[in-house]
C-alpha cells in the first residue's frame, strides 16, 4: 500500500549503521587523534597501576644501601634512587598505583552521591530541591580541604580517608550539574511523553532522565579524575596524603622539590610523569567532551 | 459535511449525544504560578469527545490550547473543574491507578525528535508503553513493535535505529506508532504536523487519517492551522486566551462563524488556490476579564458573547 | 515585560570592569601589602646609614639576612620558635654562653658569687646595663619576670607559660615547682630576691650543677614587665616591645618579616657591629630546598637539611659554607604503651634497640651520627662506658630466647611519627633486615601524633613514637632532665597502670597536692625498680658537690636508664648551617640552636 | 520579586548558610584528634614535654571561651564574637585577634588572586577569540593544546618548574618570602596558567555558541565589519557567561592559593587557614572558614548582581536566573 | 536592455566537509526586479537559504561561492572586494531572518541595532540616524517609536519584534530586501499584517526575495516564483500561473501537498519520501526517487531547466514582460 512506498528512509540512513548516542559519540571521540592517543596511554597508566606488583622491578620499601641517591642509569635502578635507596621507578609506579586507586574511587564515590543527590533534587524540584540544594549551598560555600583535612585526620592517613576526602570535595559540583541536567531535560518532550504513557517517576528518573544527563555528567568527570590526581598529590604536599611509605606522586614531588639541586631526578621524574598522567588524562576529558558537544542539543 | 464514507464506524450527532463522552472538561481552570505572577492559562473550558469523534482544538500561540491537550491526558492537575475519561473524575486517581488509566489515551507530541527517547531504538521507543504496562514477554512487545513500525510506514529494516537517524516525518510516525502500542481509545495530537514540511505534513496527516478510521479512534486534533483542521476535525473548538471562543461543527464553524475571532482566523488564511478572503473590518480584542458567556447558536454551536 | 523601559544609562564595558579590577588591585598593593606603611628603614631607604657613614666606603652594608621558622610570637617563657630568637639577641639574660657552649660569660650580671653551700647564687648586674626604651635593667626586672614565668596560667600574657616553665627543673630553683603548682601562692617562699637595684639572689633547692650554664635557656630571659603589664596583648608588637638585648625589633610583620637594629642602649654597643638584621619569616607547607635562596643570595645564614647538606657537600665552592655545631639533638624511640605486653618485656625492648642498624640510618641522614645513648657525645666528660652498642648478634639471640626466632610470629612494630623521614624508614628497613621482623612507618598528622603518643593501644599496635630532642650537653639536662627519672618510672609503667596514672593527672577534682602525692604513689608501686633506682642516683649526683663523683653517679644513671631501654637512641644530629665567608663572628653552639647576634659583623668580600 | 526582597532573602539565606558552615566547621574541629597546646608543642620541638601538665596551656588559651564549659557554649560564644566581626585572639598567634590576621593576609592573597585573574582574562580572552574564530584550524588545535597544558598541570607544579626557571636558572627572581614587587612575580604567573586555560576555552567555547547566534549573521548582513560584528555584538554576549566563572574562580584563588603561598612562603591568608587546621588553632580556624565562606557567597552575589546587570533580560525579569549559566556552566566543564 | 535589480546566474555554492565538497546550491539563477517580489519556494534543505545568503556573501564558515554570478544594479557582487560588499550589505540589500528573536541582539537596545549600521555605512550621523530609526519603527507600525527605541527585543511581543527587524532591515532603504521566511514564526492573524507590511515597501519600489515553505504566502504575496529543489531550480514561473498549473512534479507534489480551507473534497496526494541527503544525491534527476513519473531518463540523465512550450510556442508567460515559465524535468520537456 500507499503507505510503506511512502516511508523510504531518506538516503543517509541506508548508508549509516543503526547507531545510538554512545556509538555516535564514541565514534567522535576515536576520530580525535590526540584525546584517542591519550585514552590509550591512560589504558596503559591503568593496567601499569593494577599490575605494579609485577611491573616494578623492585617494592616501594625495598631499599638498598649499596645505590642511595644513584643517578639516572645506576646498575639495577635505571631511574636512580632516593635516599635511602629505593627504585625511584618502582616508587614511581606504586605512586600511579596510589594516585589512580584514589582518585577513581573519589570521582566513583562521588559521582554516586551526586546523582542520588541531584536526581532527587532535579526530579522531585519543590522541598526536596530547595532542602538538597541548600546543603550543596552550604558544602559550595565550605572551603573543600577543611574537610578533607579533617576527614584524614579522623580517619587516619588510609587510601580510603584521602579518597573520602577528596570525593566529598567534588560531589557539591557533581550534584549541582546532575540537578541542572535532571532540570534541563525533565523539561524534553520525551519526558512529558513518557509520563502519558504511564511510566513512574523512578522509570523516569533512572531510565529516561539519567542516561540522556549522564554525557555532561561524564565530560565533567573525566575532568573530575585528574583533578581528583592532582588533589590527592595536593594533600600529600601538605603532608596529609597516603600514608608514607606508600608512594604518592605529591609525596615524591614534595620530597623531589627539597632535592631539587642535590638529586633534580627525584623531582624530575615524578614531576614529569604525574604533569604527564594529568595532561593525558585531560585530553580523554577534551576528547569526551567534544565528543558529546557534537552530539549537543538537537536544534 | 462530514465524510463519513472513510470511517470504519460512523458516528451520528444525536448517537453521539446520548453516549457518555470518552473525554470530557467541566469547567476547567488552569493557573499557573511563575515568577512573573500568575498565568490563567485556561479559563472556564468545557468540552467533550465522544467516541469515535475528532476534535479540533484551534488557537493561536498563548491560548491555552496545549495546555487543555495536558489537561486532558491528566499530564497536569486542573486548578478547577474536572476531566473525565469515561466518566471517572482523573483527579481521584493518582499513583499507578492513574499511570495504568494513562494506557487507554495517548498523546502525539509537535516535535518528534523531541518526545521520542534519544537513547531508544524506533522498536525499543514503541515498545516501552507495552513494557510499562507489562504487556507480553521481551520479544512478544518487540515483535508488537515491528508490526507497529510496520503499520506506520516505518521500513522494518530500520526499526533498530536510533530516532537521530530518521527524518522528521519518518520521527512522527515512530511516535505515532508508539502512540498506538497500547491499542488507546483517546488520542490526543498536539499539532501533530506543524514542525514538518509541507509534503511531509500531508504524509503524516494522511496517515493519521487512515489510522483514525481503521482503529476507530477518538481523537483531539490541535493545531494552530485551520485547514488542517478543517479537514480533520468533526467538531471544531476555538481558544483564545485560556477561552472557548466558539465552538461547532466543523461545516457550521466554517461555513457560517459567528465569533469576531473565528472570522479573523478564517480571514487570516492564505489560501493557494483563491484569494484570501477580506479582512473583517473589525478590531476585536479578547478582554477575558469580562466573562460572558457562550451561548448556543444552534444545535452544537456555541458562541462567546462579545 | 512589555513597557518595562528603564532610563538609559552608561553600562560597565567589560574592558572597563577589567581596568576597575586591575586598578583596584593596583591600590591593594600600593598600601602596605608587604607591611611597611609606617616604616622608615625598609631595604630601599638603607641609604640613611649609607649618609650617615659616607667614610665607610668600604665596608660593607652591615646587614644579616635570615630566614626562619615563623613566629607567631617571641614571648621566651612560651615554647615556640619565637624564644630562641628572643634569645640570640633581642633579650639578654644574666649571663650568656661562651664561645663553644661549654660555659657561661657575663651577660646582664657582670660577675656573680656562690654561697659555699652551693645553693645560693648572688648576681651583680652591670650599671650600663639598658632596657631599649632607655630604662635601667634592674634586679626587680628579673624578679618580676621570673614570678610571671612560674605563675600557673599566665593566661594574658599572650599564652600560658606552661613548656617554658617545664625548664625550671633544671635550675631547681627553690620553691619554683611548689609555686607552679600551686602548692604555695607566697611568692617569698620562691628562691628569687632583688635585693637592690643591681643584685639579684638566685637560692636553688640543693646544689645544682649546670645552674649557671641553665640560666641561659631563653626561659630566663629578662622583660620590661611594665611593658607587659600595660600591654598584656600586644607587648611583644614592635610598636610596644621594650628589649635589653643587643638588637631590638624595628619592625614585624606577622608570618611575613622581622627587621633587628642595634639597642642604643645595650652596654656592650661596641661588639654590636651589624646595621640591621632582617629576617624573613618563613611558614613552609611544603619543604623547599633551603638552599635555593641562599644560592640565590637571598639570605646569608641558613639551616640545612639532608638533601641541602648533600648539594653543599657536593659543590666545590659551597662545601665550604658549611659551618657545624655538633651534637645539638638526639633522635629516640619512646615506647608506646599497649594492651599487648610485649614491649614491657626488657629483653624484647634490648633486642629491638641492639638491632638498630645506626651506621646505616647515620648515614642516610647526612647531619646524623650513630646514636648510642640519650647523652650527647658533646657532654664534657663523655665516655662509651655508656653507650649501647649495636649488636645484631645478641639481639637475634634475644629474640630467640623470647620465642621468635629469626623474627618468626613477632608482632608488627609501628613506629609513630608525624612526619615521614628518612632516619625512620632506615629504622624500619634495618629492623627488617637485621631481625627478620616486620616494621612500619605510622606516619600520622601532628593532632594524631599528639593523642597518640600517650595513648595506650589495642593488642595489635606495639611499637614506638619517634621523637628529637635538644637541650644543654651537660650532665644534669642530659640525664636529670631530659628523660627524667620520673620519665622513665612512667614508660616502665604496664598499660592499664598507666591508664589510671593518666586519669588521675587529668582529675580537676584534685589538688595539685593531691594530685602529685597520687602519682608519686603509683609509681612507687609499679614503676620499675631500675627506674626507681635511677631516681636515687640522680638524686645523689644532683647532691654530689665533689663534680667527679656528680659525674660519675649521673654516668651511673644514664647507663641504667639506657638499659631499660624504654627510650631508645638512635641517632645524634649536628645543626648544618650554610653561612656565607664574609660573615665574621659568627658561634655556633651546640645547645639550643644558639648562636648570637651580638660580635657578628660582616666583611668585603675578597 | 522586587529588588530589594530578592537581596533581603538572598542575605537570609547566606547568613543562614555562614550559621550552618561555621557548625559543621566546630563540629569537625571538635572530631578532630589533637588538641592546639599539644601540637604547639611538638612543631616548637617542644616534644619531651607532655603527658601531664598541658592542661594549664589549653586552659590558658582557652580564657576567652572559659574553663571546661561545654563545646556548645564555646560555640555560642564565638558566635556571639564573630556576630560583631569579632573572633577573638587565635591561639596560636595569642597577640592578635582573628580578624587582624584575615585583615592581613587577605589582601595579600585578594591582591595576588586579583592580578592573576586579570592578567588571565587579559591573555585568555584573544586566545579564547582567535581559537574560536579559526574553529578547527590548525591554529585552534594548537593553541587549545597549549591551553590545556594549563589546565593539566597544578600551580604547584609551575610554581617548581618557575623556581627552576627563574630562580635556579636565570636568578632573577628571589625564590620566596614577601617583601617587595619582585616577590609577586612568580606566585602570580603560578596562578596564571590554570584560570587563563579555564577562561581561554570558555571564551572559545561561548564565543563559538554566540558566532552560531542568527544576531551575528544578521548584523553581518547590515554590513558590519566582522570585527566589528565580534566586538559589539559576539564578544560581548560570549563574556557575559565569562562572569559566572569569574566569580567562583576569584573566590577559589583568593582562598585555595595555599601550595603557591606555601611554596614561595607568602603570608596570604591561605596560608593561614591551612596553619590553622593543622594546629587546630579554633579561633583561626572557625574566623577563616567563616570568612571564605562569606568570600564564596559574596562573590556568588556579586556575579548573579553583575549578570543580571549585563544582560538586560535578566535585569528585567527582576530577578536571577541562573538556570541558563549553570546549564551553560555544565556544558563546560572545566 | 536595462539592469534587473537583482540578477542571479549559474550560481553555485559548496560546503567545505570532511568527506569533501558539497554542492548545496547549483546553478541558480533568478532575476528581481524593483518593486516586484519572488518567492523562492521549497522545503527544508532545498538550498533556499543559501542561494539568498551567497548573494549576501554571509555564509556559513564552510561554504564558499563555487562559481556564476550576482549581479546587483549591474554591480557584480561575487567579485567585489570584502570592504565594498559590506556596503552593499545592509545599505543595498536588507534582509528579515524567520525569527525575530534570535535574529536581535538579546543585550542590545533597539536604537543600537537599528542605527549601527547607518553609521558603519556612513550613511548620516548619529542624531539622524537616531530619527530614521524611530521614524522606521512608526513606518512599521510600531506604537510609540520613541519610547520603543530604548527597549530590548525581548520587551516586545512576538509581532512586534518581527517588525522591529523588519525595521531594521528597512532602515537604511536598500533597494532589496531578503526575506527569509519572515512569518513562519509568528501568530497566522499577525502573518498577514507582516505580509501587509513588506507589500508597502514593495509598493514604493524595493524588490523582495521571500523564501518560503508556504504556497499561500507566495500566492499572496509575490509575483514570480521559483521552486527548488536538492539545490536546483526546478521550476520557475509566475506565482499564480504557478499554483494554477503546476509543471514540476514535484511542484505539483508540493501542490497536493498543501491543506487549504474549503479544501476538504480534495483528496490529499501527498509525495512519498522525503527529500534526499545532498551528501547522496540521487543521479539522474534528484527528485527521481519520489517522482511517480519517474522513467529510466530521469533516473540517469538530469534535465536543465527548459522553457515550457506548447508546440514550440512559450508557455503560460502571460502579462508581464519578463515573466517566464521553466521547468527542469524530462517529462515536461517531453510532453509539454
Amino acid at each position: 500500500m500507499a503507505l510503506a512506498e511512502a516511508t523510504e528512509p531518506t538516503g543517509s540512513i541506508e548508508a549509516v549503521k543503526a547507531r545510538g548516542h554512545w556509538a555516535g559519540a564514541w565514534a567522535r571521540f576515536r576520530a580525535n587523534r590526540l584525546a584517542f592517543i591519550s585514552l590509550i596511554f591512560c589504558g596503559l597508566l591503568v593496567i601499569t597501576a593494577i599490575a605494579a606488583p609485577w611491573i616494578a622491578p623492585y617494592h616501594f620499601t625495598e631499599t638498598d644501601p649499596t645505590a642511595r641517591l644513584a643517578p639516572i642509569g645506576a646498575d639495577g635502578h635505571w631511574l636512580g634512587t632516593d635516599m635511602l635507596g629505593r627504585d625511584l621507578f618502582s616508587r614511581m609506579i606504586y605512586g600511579l598505583r596510589t594516585a589512580l586507586f584514589v582518585a577513581f574511587g573519589a570521582e566513583l564515590a562521588s559521582l554516586v552521591v551526586a546523582i542520588v543527590i541531584g536526581l532527587s533534587a532535579g526530579y522531585i524540584g519543590g522541598r526536596v530541591d530547595q532542602g538538597l540544594m541548600g546543603i550543596t549551598d552550604v558544602m559550595y560555600a565550605f572551603p573543600s580541604y577543611l574537610f578533607a583535612i579533617v576527614l584524614v585526620t579522623v580517619m587516619g592517613r588510609s587510601l580510603w580517608a584521602v579518597m573520602l576526602a577528596i570525593g566529598i570535595s567534588s560531589w557539591v559540583t557533581q550534584a549541582r550539574l546532575v540537578r541542572a541536567q535532571v532540570l534541563s531535560v525533565k523539561e524534553r518532550e520525551y519526558i512529558e511523553a513518557a509520563r502519558s504513557m504511564g511510566a513512574s517517576g523512578t522509570t523516569i528518573s533512572f531510565r529516561y532522565i539519567l542516561p540522556n544527563a549522564v554525557g555532561p555528567l561524564l565530560v565533567t568527570t573525566s575532568f573530575a579524575i585528574p583533578a581528583a590526581i592532582g588533589a590527592e598529590a595536593g594533600l600529600a604536599l601538605l603532608g596529609l596524603g597516603v600514608q608514607p611509605p606508600t608512594p604518592s606522586w605529591g609525596s615524591m614531588i614534595s620530597e623531589g622539590t627539597s632535592y631539587i639541586l642535590a638529586a633534580p631526578h627525584l623531582l624530575l621524574f615524578p614531576a614529569g610523569m604525574f604533569a604527564l598522567t594529568l595532561l593525558a588524562f585531560t585530553w580523554v576529558g577534551d576528547g569526551v567532551r567534544d565528543a558529546f558537544d557534537a552530539n549537543g542539543e538537537s536544534r | 459535511m462530514v465524510d463519513v464514507s472513510d470511517v470504519a464506524e460512523p458516528v451520528t450527532t444525536e448517537r453521539a449525544a446520548s453516549e457518555r463522552p470518552v473525554i470530557a472538561a467541566e469547567h476547567v481552570d488552569k493557573v499557573f504560578n511563575t515568577r512573573a505572577g500568575e498565568v490563567h492559562a485556561v479559563r472556564d473550558v468545557s468540552l467533550a469527545v465522544h467516541s469515535g469523534q475528532t476534535l479540533g482544538l484551534v488557537g493561536e500561540s498563548g491560548s491555552g490550547k496545549s495546555t487543555m491537550a495536558r489537561l486532558l491526558m491528566g499530564l497536569l492537575p486542573p486548578t478547577s473543574g474536572t476531566v473525565r475519561l469515561d466518566g471517572l473524575d482523573l483527579s481521584t486517581v493518582r499513583g499507578a491507578r492513574l499511570r495504568q488509566l494513562r494506557s487507554q489515551m495517548q498523546m502525539v507530541f509537535q516535535n518528534p525528535f523531541g518526545s521520542l527517547l534519544p537513547h531508544y531504538s524506533a522498536a525499543a521507543n514503541v515498545a516501552e508503553p507495552l513494557r510499562l504496562h507489562k504487556r507480553g514477554d521481551k520479544a512478544w512487545r518487540r515483535e508488537r513493535a515491528v508490526e507497529l513500525l510496520d503499520l506506520v510506514g516505518v521500513n522494518r529494516r530500520f526499526v533498530d535505529h536510533y530516532p537521530r537517524q530518521f527524518s522528521g516525518g519518518q520521527q512522527q510516525r515512530i511516535a505515532i506508532a508508539r502512540a498506538l502500542a497500547l491499542e488507546p481509545r483517546l488520542l490526543v495530537c498536539d499539532e501533530p504536523t506543524s514542525s514538518l514540511d509541507v509534503s511531509i505534513q500531508a504524509q503524516v496527516l494522511v496517515l493519521l487519517e487512515e489510522l483514525r478510521s481503521r482503529l476507530g479512534l477518538t481523537v483531539v486534533f490541535i493545531s494552530h492551522n485551520l485547514a488542517v483542521v478543517e479537514r480533520f476535525a468533526d467538531r471544531v473548538t476555538v481558544m483564545c486566551m485560556g477561552q472557548v471562543v466558539e465552538s461547532a461543527p466543523t461545516e457550521a464553524l466554517f461555513g457560517a462563524p459567528r465569533h469576531p475571532y473565528t472570522e479573523k482566523l478564517l480571514a487570516a488564511i492564505l489560501p493557494v488556490t483563491s484569494d484570501p478572503l477580506p479582512q473583517p473590518d473589525i478590531s476585536w480584542r479578547s478582554s477575558p476579564d469580562q466573562p460572558s458567556a457562550l451561548v448556543e447558536v444552534a444545535p452544537g454551536h456555541e458562541v462567546r458573547e462579545s | 515585560m512589555h513597557g518595562n523601559v528603564r532610563p538609559r544609562r552608561r553600562r560597565l564595558g567589560t574592558a572597563r570592569l577589567l581596568g576597575a579590577l586591575f586598578a583596584a588591585s593596583l591600590t591593594v598593593s600600593a598600601c602596605g601589602l608587604f607591611g611597611d606603611s609606617n616604616n622608615s628603614a625598609s631595604p630601599a631607604t638603607g641609604g640613611d646609614d649609607a649618609a650617615d657613614a659616607p667614610a665607610d666606603a668600604d665596608r660593607p652594608d652591615q646587614i644579616l639576612r635570615l630566614s626562619s621558622s615563623n613566629l607567631p610570637i617571641i614571648d621566651p617563657q612560651v615554647v615556640t620558635f619565637g624564644m630562641w630568637t628572643a634569645v640570640r639577641g633581642i633579650f639578654e639574660g644574666l649571663v650568656l654562653q661562651n664561645e663553644d657552649g661549654t660555659d657561661v660569660i657575663p651577660g646582664v650580671a657582670e660577675s656573680w658569687d656562690v654561697s659555699d653551700d652551693g645553693l645560693v647564687y648572688t648576681f651583680h648586674l652591670r650599671a650600663d646595663a639598658g632596657w631599649s626604651n632607655g630604662d635601667p635593667v634592674t634586679a626587680e626586672d628579673f624578679e618580676r619576670t621570673y614570678q610571671r614565668l612560674f605563675t600557673p596560667e599566665t593566661g594574658d600574657t599572650g599564652g600560658g607559660t606552661a613548656g617554658a616553665n617545664s625548664y625550671q627543673a633544671a635550675t631547681n630553683i627553690k620553691g619554683a615547682a611548689d609555686f607552679l603548682e600551686g602548692v604555695t601562692e607566697d611568692w617569698s617562699d620562691v628562691g628569687v630576691r632583688a635585693v637592690d637595684e643591681r643584685t639579684l639572689e638566685i637560692e636553688v633547692q640543693s646544689p645544682t650543677p649546670g645552674f649557671l650554664m641553665s640560666m641561659t635557656h631563653p626561659s630566663m630571659l629578662p622583660l620590661h614587665m611594665d611593658t607587659v603589664e600595660e600591654h598584656p596583648q600586644d607587648w611583644q608588637e614592635a610598636e610596644h616591645v621594650v628589649s635589653n638585648g643587643p638588637f631590638m625589633i624595628d619592625r614585624w610583620v606577622t608570618n611575613s618579616s622581622m627587621d633587628l637594629v642595634p639597642n642604643p642602649h645595650y652596654w656592650d654597643l661596641d661588639e654590636v657591629h651589624l646595621d640591621r638584621i632582617e629576617i624573613a619569616l618563613l611558614e613552609g607547607g611544603t619543604t623547599g630546598a633551603a638552599t635555593v635562596p641562599y644560592e640565590n643570595d637571598e639570605v646569608d645564614i641558613v639551616g640545612l637539611a639532608n638533601a641541602d647538606i648533600i648539594r653543599m657537600e657536593s659543590h666545590p665552592e659551597l662545601v665550604d659554607h658549611i659551618r657545624i655545631a655538633e651534637g645539638a639533638s638526639y633522635v629516640y624511640l619512646a615506647t608506646l604503651r599497649s594492651k599487648n605486653p610485649l614491649l614491657e618485656d626488657r629483653d624484647i625492648r634490648r633486642a629491638l634497640a641492639l638491632g638498630i642498624d645506626r651506621d646505616y640510618v647515620a648515614e642516610v641522614t647526612p647531619d646524623g651520627q650513630p646514636g648510642r645513648s640519650l647523652v650527647l657525645g658533646t657532654v664534657p666528660g663523655f665516655d662509651d662506658s655508656i653507650t649501647i652498642d649495636d649488636d645484631v648478634e645478641e639481639a637475634q639471640r634475644l629474640l630467640a630466647e623470647a620465642g621468635y626466632p629469626d623474627g618468626e610470629g613477632f608482632p608488627e612494630i609501628n613506629l609513630l611519627t608525624g612526619s615521614a623521614n628518612v632516619d625512620v624508614e632506615a629504622i624500619v628497613d634495618s629492623w627488617q633486615r637485621n631481625l627478620g621482623i616486620s616494621a612500619k612507618a605510622d606516619t600520622v598528622e601532628s593532632g594524631v601524633l599528639v593523642e597518640r603518643r600517650w595513648a595506650v593501644h589495642d593488642e595489635n599496635y606495639v611499637g614506638f613514637y619517634y621523637g628529637s630532642f635538644a637541650g644543654t650537653p651537660n650532665w644534669p639536662t642530659m640525664v636529670g632532665s631530659l628523660w627524667s627519672p620520673q620519665d622513665i618510672q612512667e614508660f616502665s609503667l604496664p598499660a592499664e597502670v598507666w591508664e589510671e596514672y593518666q586519669e588521675v593527672q587529668a582529675d580537676g577534682d584534685l589538688s595539685a597536692t593531691e594530685r602529685n602525692a597520687r602519682l608519686a604513689e603509683l609509681r612507687e608501686d609499679h614503676a620499675s625498680p631500675e627506674s626507681l633506682q635511677l631516681a636515687e642516683l640522680v638524686d645523689q649526683a644532683m647532691q654530689a658537690t665533689d663534680p667527679a663523683e656528680q659525674e660519675a653517679r649521673f654516668k651511673e644513671a644514664a647507663r641504667l636508664r639506657e638499659e631499660e631501654h624504654l627510650i631508645i637512641p638512635v641517632l645524634w644530629k649536628d645543626r648544618y648551617h650554610a653561612v656565607r665567608p664574609t660573615i665574621q663572628g659568627l658561634n655556633l653552639r651546640p645547645s639550643t640552636d644558639a648562636y648570637y647576634f651580638k660580635g657578628i659583623s660582616i666583611a668585603a668580600e675578597e | 520579586m522586587s529588588f530589594a526582597s530578592y537581596m533581603a532573602k538572598r542575605i537570609v539565606r547566606m547568613v543562614l548558610s555562614l550559621v550552618a558552615v561555621s557548625m559543621i566547621t566546630f563540629t569537625l574541629l571538635q572530631m578532630a584528634p589533637g588538641n592546639f597546646a599539644d601540637i604547639q608543642r611538638i612543631s616548637a620541638g617542644a616534644a619531651q614535654f607532655g603527658g601531664a601538665g598541658t592542661e594549664d596551656m589549653v586552659h590558658a588559651f582557652a580564657s576567652r571561651y572559659g574553663d571546661d564549659i561545654p563545646a556548645w557554649r564555646q560555640y555560642l560564644i564565638f558566635m556571639k564574637g564573630a556576630a560583631t566581626w569579632d573572633f577573638g585572639p587565635s591561639y596560636k598567634y595569642p597577640t592578635r585577634d582573628v580578624q587582624d590576621i584575615i585583615a592581613q593576609g587577605f589582601p595579600i592573597s585578594a591582591t595576588i588572586a586579583l592580578i592573576a585573574v586579570a592578567i588571565s582574562l587579559v591573555i585568555a580572552i584573544p586566545i579564547g577569540m582567535f581559537a574560536a574564530l579559526r574553529q578547527n584550524s590548525p591554529a585552534d588545535h594548537g593553541t587549545m593544546f597549549v591551553i590545556t597544558l594549563g589546565t593539566a598541570l597544578p600551580n604547584y607544579l609551575t610554581g617548581v618548574i618557575l623556581v627552576v626557571i627563574f630562580t635556579l636558572t636565570f636568578g632573577i627572581l628571589p625564590s620566596s618570602g614577601w617583601s617587595g614587587p619582585e616577590h609577586m612575580v612568580m606566585p602570580i604567573l603560578a596562578l596564571v596558567l590554570g584560570p587563563t586555560a579555564v577562561l581561554a576555552r570558555y571564551v572559545r567555547s561561548s564565543m563559538l555558541e554566540t558566532l552560531r547566534e542568527e544576531y551575528v549573521v544578521a548584523a553581518l548582513a547590515k554590513g558590519g565589519r566582522q570585527s566589528v560584528v565580534i566586538t559589539r555584538h559576539a564578544l560581548r554576549n560570549s563574556l557575559i557567561p565569562i562572569v559566572t566563572v569569574l566569580g567562583p574562580l576569584l573566590a577559589s584563588l583568593m582562598t585555595g592559593t595555599v601550595f603557591v603561598e606555601a611554596l614561595f612562603r607568602i603570608p596570604g591568608l591561605g596560608l593561614f587557614f591551612a596553619q590553622a587546621a593543622a594546629s587546630r588553632d579554633m579561633p583561626l580556624l572557625m574566623g577563616t572558614a567563616l570568612f571564605f565562606a562569606l568570600i564564596l557567597m559574596t562573590m556568588n552575589l556579586i556575579v548573579d548582581l553583575v549578570y543580571g546587570y549585563l544582560d538586560p533580560r535578566i535585569r528585567a525579569a527582576g530577578g536571577v536566573s541562573r538556570w541558563r549559566s549553570q546549564k551553560r556552566l555544565s556544558r563546560q566543564a572545566a | 536592455m536595462t539592469n534587473s535589480l537583482l540578477e542571479v546566474r549559474d550560481l553555485r555554492t559548496d560546503f567545505l566537509l570532511k568527506s569533501g565538497r558539497l554542492r548545496v546550491v547549483d546553478g541558480v539563477s533568478l532575476t528581481v526586479e524593483p518593486g516586484q517580489a519572488l518567492a523562492i519556494v521549497g522545503e527544508s534543505g532545498s538550498g533556499k537559504s543559501i542561494t539568498m545568503r551567497s548573494v549576501m556573501r554571509v555564509l556559513p564558515k564552510t561554504a564558499r561561492i563555487a562559481g556564476g554570478s550576482v549581479r546587483l544594479d549591474g554591480r557584480e557582487l561575487t567579485e567585489l572586494p570584502e570592504r565594498q560588499m559590506r556596503q552593499v550589505r545592509g545599505r543595498q540589500i536588507g534582509m528579515v531572518f524567520q525569527n525575530a528573536m534570535e535574529a536581535l541582539n538579546p543585550t542590545l537596545t533597539l536604537e543600537r541595532q537599528l542605527t549601527e549600521h547607518l553609521s558603519w555605512h556612513g550613511i548620516c550621523g548619529k542624531a539622524e540616524a537616531r530619527r530614521r530609526a524611530i521614524e522606521t519603527l512608526g513606518d512599521v507600525g510600531i506604537p510609540e517609536p520613541e519610547k520603543r527605541i530604548r527597549t530590548y527585543p525581548f520587551q516586545l511581543s512576538g509581532g512586534m519584534r518581527q517588525r522591529a527587524m523588519i525595521a531594521m532591515a528597512m532602515v537604511a532603504r536598500p533597494s532589496l530586501l531578503i526575506a527569509d521566511e519572515p512569518t513562519t514564526a509568528v501568530d497566522v492573524t499577525v502573518q498577514r499584517q507582516i505580509l501587509d507590511l513588506l507589500a508597502e515597501f514593495k509598493a514604493r519600489g524595493t524588490g523582495i526575495v521571500m523564501i518560503t515553505h508556504d504556497l499561500g504566502v507566495a500566492r499572496y504575496f509575490c509575483d514570480d516564483a521559483v521552486v527548488m529543489y536538492a539545490g536546483r531550480i526546478v521550476e520557475r514561473a509566475p506565482v499564480r500561473e504557478l499554483l494554477a498549473r503546476p509543471s514540476h512534479p514535484y511542484s505539483t507534489g508540493l501542490f497536493r501537498s498543501t491543506i487549504e480551507v474549503g479544501g476538504r473534497d480534495r483528496a490529499l496526494a501527498p509525495i512519498p519520501g522525503a527529500p534526499p541527503d545532498l551528501a547522496q544525491r540521487p543521479p539522474g534527476c534528484a527528485f527521481h526517487p519520489r517522482c511517480e513519473r519517474a522513467e529510466s531518463v530521469c533516473r540517469e540523465n538530469e534535465q536543465m531547466l527548459l522553457p515550457l512550450t506548447v508546440n514550440g510556442v512559450s508557455r503560460g508567460t502571460s502579462g508581464r514582460p519578463g515573466a517566464v515559465r521553466e521547468a527542469a524535468c524530462w517529462k515536461v520537456a517531453a510532453h509539454g
